[in-house]
């Protein structure tokens, strides 16, 4: 009987090859399809050679990771069968060339159909190039599971835009065409996953990044300074390629240390300013953090993790800078950490941040790490709205309010809130005058203690306000649980996956998702924990981070820890599997 | 010209007595009020020591960042905002040493800034360890035997590094410091000033009669001409004997502000941040 | 009656005049007299003007920390007496120049003596200079308290040392019998606090600084690279002044990061490498202590703290950055902090450091701070002592080691304590391959799960093994303690004069103090607080680091905080008034 | 001459085809075999980059430091064991950009260390950005509208600095490469080498075929002597049409090893951490 909606297809090959690239387009297919996507990419720390995959879940609902078990295996090289044939389900498919020198065996003796076809030679008698082998793979999965050939034209057609009709789509339809329906004709009737389109209103493919860079858009950051790092290159560079629609300014500098400055001093000259970075440029911006803190300039900084310590695994992920970002620089000071789990999140904390930074006049930190950063999912536009967006700048004064001023302008006022007002340098009568040493309401350093204490105090004040505009963490699923999922992050996905695993075998089983994670809610935490009777913490760390910082906020020990440090993020399946076996087995 | 008492301001200098830092905050001041600026479209931005405290001094926009980290922010201001007179501030710790490496990349940039560095070859706040301009040789309590590194040439380094604009003078003669911080100011582009700057407590070999019996106006040399590379070139590379002050080196070219596209309609800041939403939605659409 | 050996002398002027160098030399002239001595030092970021001053407590046995109150101020400017004056205890004295322009009114309405001598005459006739007034100043004080001469003179011979009978220290001598003489005519009758000399062995008079330089020295460390910064500057100038009897490489390098990379590479070629800085120092280090954790090099880095945030209060103490050590730079790995409270654990510190870390081939922080970096204070040499060091590399290949492999030399062997034997390189049979990239085992980069997992483990087993190395918490005071004060670092002097002093009140009182804070001792603490029925947490800080961190690893809540962030160091006196009012007033 | 075998290692190079990268592992691997040096008495550190990955490739000592930080860690290790031959590798926007700081600064110690700069003039690993050593208008995702810095000069900024051996190679001759390390690995001091490095799959613009026709050897040209500083600057100012290759200028200036007391008497590792009792009881008694 025949699945329908539900399985996962992976591409692989050498980096250079293009699995990423194409399977990308097959993901957009699926996406016009009107059907759930998930699109992952995994790949080396090396340009060209090795290993890189490239891994779509498709489903009837919104998936929002990716899934242990693969219907559809596109090798586009022999590695890629070696690594990933034991991830194939019975029932499933290998379509390779008919010439990769793989034993058929290996294959059926698991219940999985070689299908191959002569991949090379269709691209290259129809298309007049080998390279379009991997639009001959994918049309292939399309013919074998029934997805109709119009999203594949369609796709093909988009990706040489200007050229319509050009000798290039052409062949790449002809190439798709024929491999398309051979698939269909000799592997189509006795494969038995199947796709039906879904027609809904268009929806839009997007990934974290993405998200992100189109969040600050919409908030009207208005620059971006940086140095190249992954995985968090892609929001500048999603940013540069539209700087003139934006009209923003993208500056790569020398080095991190820079990127932040150079961002700092544009935000104190009144502009919404950001950087982003990965662990390594990160810690390069500690000291101007504090900088930030001090003088009190809004700064807003991507912290996109990767496996660590140090160099680690470049291309790896990872959520293990949640702690060094909470105490990151010298001394004390308010700072607000985002740490979205979703597109729709990231979205969210990238125009969010901005607001907080403004208003409270600190540093932001938007953590989010590899696997979010370039996974993708089809969502409904509507889920990024910008009706929901809201763009506050605090306190600050207008030219027409400066105009209006009787007395000298204090940058460091004393405020019951903690905030003081801000002026832009350039009015007459707002003379700013900041500095990183301890200073006085006017700017100018201080060496008593009375007025440290008190500009102390008012900046910490601020962190009490920001608190109230923390959202609270989700919780989803029973409300009367017996096992409550405590994540953060990027783990969302694979935790919300998990839970309907969970919650389909009966267990009454919540998720508490953290995605706005200090100034930490305590009371909300403690409200939920406090009733639960299992908790389980997950994160894509060591030392679990999270469960310490509650701890550290709360008292509250959760005993059970899933955790995952070897660089790759985790399944549903996974997650689901380890809290049976590691929690569920033991009480 | 504007009126040179708007620069007053009530805080008096921490510095010691007879410190050269007194005679390149009047050349300041001087500089600004002669060019009629005034302290709300002028921002100095200093690194940290005894020389990058001077924004405290004087009334104009200020900020004092961090130890070698006036480049950065002073860029990034001035790229928000360049209506602003925006003027750099470092000591030779700060500018040369620790924030070297934005001085290398400022100058490929070239944004219009003013760049003074209070050069009193020594590191004077944190109390008289040697710097990278102290002469090779220099006692000090880091340095028991003296150090071993040869000084770093500013000069040498600003031409081969690209700046436009490079000059040299000397705390001792404010006068002739008013007008180079004048010609730098005047420049388009990244006009870096090194300050020769007598530390009277620290450094007890580059004394003001040091310097005295060694400086030379560049101006009077018959035939020398900033704008020759060849012959700024040999004047950077003199030292002990005879050095030179003066405009040093000069040069036309694109600023970086004129050349970075969103500021030509006007400075950054006065963008509001709300988007045309139709601009928005279309962008949306991509992804779609 | 007279109160013997128990009073405080305090010294003020402008930066420049002196008030620390003479203040030194009374200090080393009481710890000769065999008294208890504990002098602060506090000064202003400027190089002159402004205002300093220097404290000198001095009693019958061993002081940790200053006191509120003063028996004998040395104002060298109006200002001191103005800031200082409410300080003076009824009967005690303000030693002036006859000239100084005071009201004597001021001081007689409370009970305080103006003890009026012409000191700049007395100078300037006997020894031809008024710079020497501050000798004449302590000569008075000496002279008021009975302090025999003969301590004075030979301060002053030291201090002169090679010219020895010099028309210098002649002169100051002179100065100093002429003022001794009036002060002790004129006022000493009349005075009530009173110096006697306890004859002793011979003891030391040494701050933090020179205590963990010192202990570095006897560790045998040979390489300091360093970038000046208040307050860790004089620990490399205490090694650069005694380089050649230590055979010891001093590097002032360009900037921080500069400085911590040197010592790392020195390190990996096998010398006892360290750095010392401040936060914003500190904070350009963070990448770089990544990359001795994941290359597994020894590090030690001193932290002498000072007020923060950013450049903040750069001569004024506190005690803010331990939670930024315990998690700085990207990523997870094992490290060390220490966070001596005395000059003996300093020393301690200062030898001990750089056992954990080549034994475990990890970063390792030595947290101090200004307060306890220019401290003073009179100890038996005993106390540091030479016997208890122990000199341990760890698991260091020799040559005779290497000749004998017959294996290709594996630097990042996976063992099951996590330490992997270390080869510097050179030797023909171990040739050291590394890399700030998870790793194989022989140092070439890994890309895939498992050996990232297992050298990942192999890591963080070894901060397990460090934690049995890490030296208990100590406990002082009443075993059944209705009270425990709570403290880390240099808050130990102050702490312990509290506690003394609320004893002294009838109160079941014990004192928790974390030298060796992390690894975490958390049995050790569970013990210890489990048991108490009241705890404060005191730290000079305003979050609280240290209360933080032991809920984080024990849940347990310490609800009592006395914390201070003004930049000041506590005194006896003022902690145990706010554990009275703030505490003991609500139990 | 050692046996080239013995730097062989079995681990394949991850660098794409066609890489300049595979040309300079090559002539590294042949000057160390021609100066009969063995894995065990060198030493490699590198910074981040696809160009930092050499160390893995060949069999010697190796340190993958971190990015723009080979010069650091090789001083400290050359410090701590003078008797290593130690070759820092850095890309060119670790070594130019990031690392800029510390090539001003190594200058000033010469230590006797050899610096090979893989120039590509983009950023490899990270997929081709704009580096600071990019032509001014080169395009990539991060310069969508062409770079607007200049490129930085690394052979005027080396002898502006101080450096006593400055040299340029093209990944594209390596045998031409091989000589020029091997005088630079012979040279006592700090020596940087240049080399123009091909990336083939970022780099469109600086191919082989451009530089093929623009690289000429400075030894073929009459008349030069690269201990002339005067010469050396005029090549060193070269570029677009015509690029110099070889050794550019070599000068003779103590090393730092040789300048710091300690080392006088054999490397600083072979000290045991004991220090003699008498020694530390002495000091002891300075605080009495
Ligand atoms: C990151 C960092 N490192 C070190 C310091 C300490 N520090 C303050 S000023 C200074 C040096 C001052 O020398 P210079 O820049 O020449 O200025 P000067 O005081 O001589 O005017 C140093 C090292 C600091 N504030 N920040
Ligand atoms: C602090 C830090 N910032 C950024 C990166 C990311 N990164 C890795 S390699 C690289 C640039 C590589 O360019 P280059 O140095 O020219 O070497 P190439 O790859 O071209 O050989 C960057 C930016 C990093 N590893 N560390
Ligand atoms: S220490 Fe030197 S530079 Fe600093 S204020 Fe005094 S004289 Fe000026
Ligand atoms: S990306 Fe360029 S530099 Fe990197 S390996 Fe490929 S060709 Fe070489
Ligand atoms: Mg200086
Ligand atoms: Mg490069």
């Amino acid at each position: 009987m025949a699945v329908v909606n539900d399985m996962t297809f992976k591409m692989g090959g050498e980096a250079g090859q293009g699995a990423d690239t194409s399977g990308h387009g097959f993901a957009k297919a699926l996406t016009r399809a009107g059907l759930g996507v998930y699109g992952l990419q995994d790949y080396m720390s090396r340009i060209r050679g090795g290993h890189n995959f490239f891994q779509i879940r498709v489903s009837d609902r919104d998936v929002q990771a990716t899934s242990d078990a693969v219907h559809v295996l596109m090798p586009l090289d022999l590695e890629t069968v070696h690594e990933h044939l034991n991830e194939v389900v019975p029932g499933g498919a290998v379509i390779m060339d008919s010439r990769l020198k793989v034993d058929d065996g290996l294959l059926t003796s698991r219940g999985v159909k070689p299908v191959r076809i002569p991949l090379t030679e269709i691209a290259q008698r129809e298309g007049g190039n080998k390279i379009m082998m991997n639009t001959a793979s994918l049309s292939v999965a399309a013919g074998i599971s029934g997805l109709p050939f119009e999203y594949i034209e369609q796709v093909i057609l988009d990706n040489f835009g200007s050229r319509k009709g050009s000798k290039i789509a052409d062949a790449n339809i002809a190439v798709a065409r024929a491999a398309y329906d051979e698939g269909a004709r000799e592997f189509g009737p006795d494969f038995d996953f199947k796709l039906e389109p879904r027609p809904t209103k268009p929806r839009m493919l997007i990934n974290g990044n993405q998200a992100i860079a189109f969040g600050a858009a919409v908030a009207g950051c208005r620059w971006i300074s940086m140095y190249p790092m992954t995985p968090a290159t892609t929001i500048t560079e999603w940013l540069a390629a539209h700087h003139r629609k934006l009209g923003i300014v993208v500056k790569e500098c020398e080095d991190e240390i820079t990127a932040v400055l150079m961002a700092i001093g544009a935000a104190h000259a009144g502009v919404r300013a950001m950087t982003a970075t990965s662990g390594g440029g990160l810690s390069l911006m500690v000291e101007a953090v504090g900088l930030s803190a001090m003088t009190e300039t809004p700064l807003v900084v991507v912290d996109a993790q990767r496996a660590g310590p140090s160099t680690g695994l470049p291309t790896r992920t990872e959520q293990s800078d949640l702690q060094f970002v909470m105490h990151l620089s010298q001394g004390e000071f308010p700072r607000v950490v985002l740490t979205p789990g979703t597109v729709e999140e990231c979205f969210q904390a990238g125009w969010r941040a901005f607001n907080f930074a403004e208003k409270y006049q600190i540093p932001v930190f938007i953590l989010t790490d590899m696997n979010q950063s370039s996974a993708i999912r089809a969502i409904d536009p509507d889920r990024l709205s910008l009706d929901e967006v809201t763009i506050d700048r605090g306190e600050l004064l207008t030219d027409v309010d400066l105009d209006a001023m009787t007395e000298e302008y204090l940058r460091h006022k004393l405020t019951p809130s903690g905030v003081s007002p801000r002026a832009l340098p350039g009015h007459p009568k707002g003379i700013v005058l900041t500095t990183s040493d301890e200073h006085y309401e006017d700017g100018q350093a201080v060496e008593e203690a009375e007025m440290r204490v008190l500009q102390m105090e008012k900046r910490m004040r601020k962190l009490d306000l920001a608190a109230q505009d923390i959202r609270a963490p989700l919780v989803e699923g029973a409300a009367d649980a017996d096992l409550t999922l405590v994540a953060w992050g990027s783990t969302y996905g694979p935790v919300h996956e998990a839970r309907l695993l969970l919650a389909a075998e009966g267990l009454k089983v919540n998720h508490l998702h953290y995605h706005e994670v200090w100034p930490f809610p305590t009371a909300r935490t403690e409200q939920i924990l406090r009733n639960s009777r299992h908790i389980v913490d997950i994160e894509n760390n060591y030392t679990g981070q999270l469960a310490l910082v509650i701890k550290m906020m709360t008292g509250i020990d959760i005993a059970h820890r899933v955790l995952k440090y070897s660089g790759r993020p985790f399944t549903g399946d996974e997650i689901a599997r380890k809290v049976r076996e590691g929690v569920l087995a033991h009480v | 010209m504007s009126d040179l008492k708007l620069f007053n301001i009530d805080e008096k200098p921490t510095w010691c007595p007879g410190c050269g830092d007194f005679g390149i905050l009047a050349a300041i001041k001087q500089a600004f009020s002669q060019l009629d600026l005034q302290p709300h479209n002028t921002m100095l931005v200093s690194g940290i020591g005894c020389g990058s405290k001077l924004p405290y001094y004087m009334k104009a926009n200020g900020f004092d960042a961090l130890h070698g980290r006036a480049l950065p922010v002073a860029t990034g201001i001035k790229l928000a905002n360049h209506e602003l007179n925006v003027m750099a501030i470092s000591g030779d710790g700060d500018g040369y040493g620790i924030g070297g490496n934005h001085l290398m990349h400022v100058m490929r940039r070239n944004p219009n800034l003013t760049h003074i560095i209070e050069n009193n070859q020594v590191y004077g706040l944190t109390k008289g360890q040697y710097s990278p301009t102290s002469d090779r040789g220099y006692i000090s309590s880091t340095s028991p035997e003296g150090s071993i590194e040869i000084m770093v040439n500013p000069m040498a380094v600003a031409l081969a590094g690209g700046a436009t604009f490079v000059g040299r003078g000397f705390a001792g003669d404010p006068k002739h410091l008013t007008q180079l911080i004048m010609k730098a100011i005047q420049h388009k582009g990244y006009a870096l000033v090194d300050v020769l700057q007598p530390c009277v407590t620290y450094n007890k070999i580059n004394t003001y009669d040091w310097y005295k019996e060694r400086v030379y106006k560049v101006d009077d040399e018959e035939g020398f001409d900033s704008i020759d590379f060849g012959q700024a070139w040999a004047k950077a590379r003199e030292w002990d004997e005879r050095i030179p002050i003066g405009v040093i080196y000069q040069e036309d070219r694109p600023t970086y502000e004129e050349q970075v596209e969103e500021l030509q309609k006007g400075p950054l800041m006065r963008w509001s941040p709300e988007r045309p939403r139709d601009v928005l939605e279309a962008i949306k659409l991509e992804f779609v």
